[in-house]
């Protein structure tokens, strides 16, 4: 099983890291809202039920608030409960339990006690769900000190940062995406395979312009990458940052020393969106005076999302606006 | 709607009767015309359908008056089309056409048309509560005499928000009727196993209000002649009250629902209670009306859900332009 | 903390009696103290006073066992006494110095000691009430036989968080006390006019579990005599209560407070009813103590907490450099 | 009146504004906490339940999610409730009406209805609350299209712009500083005064630097720019949004150009904060080659708030710090 990999869904990544952690680990646990039988909203837990019982996948009401408490108390406790929020849209209602309590814990009480716990949120849009079921809302978190907060953009990133979010002693926001839960990868087998946490990867190297980008826009970014390189000749280097928080400046930075042109993709609002943040912190680094052009962002347009699926996925990058960026930035078009 | 609130005295009138069987197929037509395109991927979206529930929603949304008002949710067909929204823009609506309710920027799930008293399906579980009591609140304050009905689910009632607010409209004696419409589960979790008394119309006791319960939330006749009472009591200004009516869906809980959490005995058996067919057979034992009669309105009824789908067809699609629309008021 | 969950039945000690009344001089003068150096400035935050609340927190906590739990609130000075952390290092926290149970990083709302079994004061009203059901989960799915008290006020009632747990507590059997210190007040706002029942504990029907009352919360040994017989229930695996004592706080409700709300009467008619003079007075009545051997407590209470500020004002202050560090736990 | 002023405190312009558009108004009233014979956690609507009666003055219970969501609903059938969420960090609670209803009830219904609410919320640090009783949470908020926030930082513009907040037909979150409710200034006393929203305001001109803040932090720019112009002869041009969504990005990228050096500073996180927003914006737009140097940003550290005042103070920008990075900017240091 070392060496070995197969081809599977983030769906099935996701259910083979938790019940590799719950066979691990008899403190993990998942709770939320239609784990049980029906597998998860998203099927991510079908089949956990029968394996582990109803005790450690635990169906619960429709409290939200009570939920995130619960895990929180828990984990504060000895256990380290996962919560499937479902739709990320309706962490709303936890806002309380992770960002005044989870994330202060610690701090508060002078070092005393940890809270390892991951919500898992499925953010994003591209299934039709409208306004109020699309949203990618990582930057309410990455805001609060004492919150990880991860978005793999692969498989195999899925199950190696979902496992390390399960072993880490804090608060983790781990964001799955809609729109991908059938994207399909390679992914390792092996039980001790994880990725850790606060490491991004360059998932292309290349000197012309430095992409980065993280969780669903991964998938378009490379495909523009690729398409700009074999097409233009321009060398892209995509830095994947996977953790927001803590971030890898350093991954970051260097690639843009390297490359001197940098463009910022992500799948949330523009404004006050989490890549916003990536461009503060190249404008005020070192890496400022390495820049040949401005530091451009490409994210969803300032709207809510449209039920109408051509407007919905208008809002959003596709391959062709990246490539258009890109070619931008090197002065192509 | 009624016109008068004093028809629970009167006998109903057989035009009355016959408007809430014909509201009955529509939504039984216009859901499963719906999931029969859902079925063949005509229908771009999440969608939750209210066959079953007919007598559920029409009875109460009948015993309103012109100028009150409806907060939905999730599951908000069955109101809507009860709350006299055209079905063709219902139609285009759900297939995110220009012309539907919200432009088609709304969907299924927020099907709504403010300027005929629907404050709004809503995502949210949960999330039309708050909503409803401050139309309520309104009301007071404007002195209108208008009323609200909140209409949610079975699994709702977990939600911190049903408590808040319910609190909130008893202190201040707000005009608002809560329904939680109980079809037994919340997704795939049976309201048995997420709450531990048998009947949540019970935990009006908390919040110092009446609490009502509906029996046979198919039964159309004692839907709305309940509702006739409650409306009453609140448009007196009573404060508010809490009822539960019990009914099922027929169909899974959204778009894709494998269903493995009920028996197909058990919905085939809710299915011999169908509430339409009860209806029917009810007004024709009691000699209100013909079979004739009554299968007519469903032919008609079947007629408007088929034009609702032309229309919807024939509508354009929203230009990429007004996606950027409508986000904030003047 | 009582080590046998069977005292209810036999006679307390008298260990046990002086101890707990050493508990609520502690808490008396403790706060007493606070208030003076508030009122003089050196005290530099928020603060919230347990002052004529000490038997309802005293009486509630020494029916627990070692090993056992409570999450407490922004008014947490009392049961954080109770629970026997330290007063030199509590002292030390207002005051917000490096030797604090927090190292000067929480503060008067945040004190808590996670290794004694005190899972946090909280700021958020309604905001102990998820950890305490966690807690009490984590009791469950390891079988260890302890039980939480989740401490709150009669305010906190009408919070969403307060109706979730109860029931996520009830339908999963959890063994916790959700236990309701109705002092009439959330900050200015009397119960009275916040919720449309006469008591808060009857809101346990809603949830299938039972509700107690303790009519006289400055009665200690009421207090504790129903904690003892609630721990014992929910200890056996019955599943949660919700419990309410009547009491009143002497202080305004927090630093500043011009206390326009209630009248001098009605504060004056309270102070009246104090639970520490009612103890001391019953104790000697029943010939269990001597007023000699009470105030003698009493002012070695007062001397610990002399102490205590001496400690805390004698304590370094955190270095700028602790402002950066335990954020994230390895 | 017409052009007469007063001195007064931020409180006392803040019951100035909420009184005279109750006057003006009768669909405006204020609910909230202890609002009523309390006069407000912080004192903003003394004596306000004498002059306006229980109806319009409203205590409500400890009910975050039914307060806010009662606003909504009140507003979208005509009234124009004004909301007291005290501590912004109860805001928490709220947040599914605020950003899944009443920011997108307009757009979901394509284009029907409206929410005119205005959410005051007493933001910051500086009164020894420690970490859930002081956070400055703007960013969650500027990131959902749909919502205006504010956040005015002298006693005029508090008055001007929490009137105009009251008249706008959308939901307002207006930032008030509990360190700054005693906070003295003149204040104009016709009833007709408002401020728009959206308008940034120079409250310096100059051209060395540009500093770009708002809120709490303006107090201290100012004191900066004017001593460093005064020790140093720095022409220090101080853009006080006061408006923050949405945002007057005009004033800003004109003072960049004219400036070629720009400091941002606000009293919220650095990491996620809306400043990253506006150093992201000024990056990627043309005002970028105008640029002398790295765009600086100066926040509250990535910490909770520590309650003791000496850590609680260390953590924000002071004036000394401010002046330094002008003087960085300006290469004087
Ligand atoms: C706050 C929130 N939590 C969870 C969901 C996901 N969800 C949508 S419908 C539903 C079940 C609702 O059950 P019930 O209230 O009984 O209504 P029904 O669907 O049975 O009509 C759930 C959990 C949601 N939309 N909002
Ligand atoms: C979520 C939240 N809302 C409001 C507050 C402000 N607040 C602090 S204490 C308090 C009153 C609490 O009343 P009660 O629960 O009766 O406790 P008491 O202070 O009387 O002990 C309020 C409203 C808060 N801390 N948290
Ligand atoms: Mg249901
Ligand atoms: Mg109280």
């Amino acid at each position: 099983m070392k060496n070995e990999t197969k081809v599977m869904s983030v769906r099935d990544a996701i259910i083979m890291a938790m019940s590799e952690e719950m066979r691990r680990d008899e403190n993990v646990f998942l709770m939320g809202e239609d784990v049980g039988i029906f597998g998860g909203d998203f099927g991510t837990s079908v089949g956990m039920l029968e394996e582990f019982g109803e005790e450690r996948i635990r169906d619960t009401p429709i409290s939200e608030n009570a939920i995130s408490g619960c895990a929180i108390g828990a984990a504060m406790t000895g256990m380290r409960p996962i919560v499937d929020v479902t739709f990320m849209d309706f962490i709303v209602y936890m806002m309380d339990n992770i960002v005044n309590q989870a994330a202060k814990t610690r701090y508060m009480f002078g070092g005393k006690g940890q809270v390892p716990v991951v919500f898992r949120a499925a953010a994003g849009s591209g299934v039709g769900a409208a306004a109020q079921h699309s949203q990618s809302l990582e930057a309410w978190f990455t805001h609060i000190p004492g919150l990880k907060v991860v978005a793999p953009g692969t498989p195999a990133d899925v199950k190696g940062i979902l496992k390390s979010a399960i072993r880490d002693n804090n608060t983790v926001i781990f964001l799955e995406y809609k729109a991908q839960f059938n994207m399909k990868g390679e992914v390792p087998l092996d039980p001790d395979f994880t990725i850790p946490l606060g490491k991004a990867e360059l998932k292309r190297e290349g000197k012309d312009v430095t992409v980065v980008t993280y969780g669903r826009m991964l998938e378009r970014v490379l495909k523009a990458a690729d398409e700009v390189r074999e097409a233009e000749g321009v060398s892209v280097e995509v830095v994947d940052l996977r953790t927001l928080m803590p971030l890898d400046k350093d991954a970051i930075l260097d690639s843009v020393k390297k490359t001197g042109r940098v463009l910022l993709v992500n799948d949330a609002h523009k404004t006050g969106g989490f890549i916003g943040e990536i461009a503060a912190m190249i404008a005020e680094s070192d890496a400022f005076d390495y820049l040949d052009g401005r530091i451009l962002r490409l994210a969803a347009d300032d709207i809510p999302v449209p039920y109408n699926a051509r407007l919905e996925t208008a809002m959003l990058p596709d391959v062709d606006r990246i490539k258009k960026y890109i070619l931008k930035l090197v002065n192509k078009r | 709607m009624a016109k008068s609130k004093k028809e629970k005295n009167q006998a109903i009138s057989k035009e009355k009767l016959l408007h809430m069987h014909k509201l009955m197929c529509d939504i039984r037509n216009f859901d499963d015309k719906v999931n029969y395109m859902v079925k063949r991927g005509q229908v771009p979206g999440m969608t939750h359908f209210s066959v079953g529930e007919e007598a559920a929603n029409v009875g109460a949304v009948a015993a309103l008056s012109d100028g009150d008002f409806i907060t939905s949710n999730h599951r908000g067909h069955g109101q809507t089309i009860a709350m006299e929204i055209d079905l063709n823009e219902m139609m285009a609506e759900i297939m995110g056409k220009a012309t539907g309710t919200c432009k088609g920027k709304g969907g299924s799930m927020h099907i709504a048309d403010l300027d005929k008293g629907n404050l709004g399906a809503n995502g949210i579980v949960g999330g039309g509560m708050g909503i409803a009591i401050g139309a309520a609140l309104t009301q007071k304050m404007k002195k209108t005499g208008k009323v609200v009905i909140c209409f949610f689910g079975d699994g709702a009632v977990n939600e911190g928000s049903f408590h808040e607010t319910l609190n909130m409209a008893s202190i201040w004696k707000l005009p608002v009727i809560f329904y939680s419409i109980n079809n037994l589960y919340g997704i795939s979790t049976p309201i048995s196993k997420v709450i531990n008394i048998d009947y949540n119309y019970k935990r009006a006791a908390s919040y110092g209000i009446p609490g009502h319960f509906i029996e046979d939330g198919n039964d159309l006749l004692a839907v709305y002649e309940k509702f006739v009472e409650l409306v009453d009591y609140v448009r007196a200004g009573n404060g508010p009250v809490l009822v539960e009516s019990i009914t099922y869906r027929w169909y899974g809980h959204s778009t894709s629902d494998p269903g493995k959490y009920r028996t197909k005995a058990e919905v085939d058996e809710w299915k011999k209670k169908d509430p339409i067919l009860k209806y029917k057979n009810d007004l024709i034992s009691k000699g209100l009306a013909t079979a004739e009669e009554l299968d007519a309105i469903n032919a008609k009824s079947m007629e408007s859900v088929e034009a609702s789908v032309k229309f919807a067809m024939e509508s354009p699609e929203p230009s990429l332009e007004s996606a950027y629309e409508d986000i904030f008021a003047d």
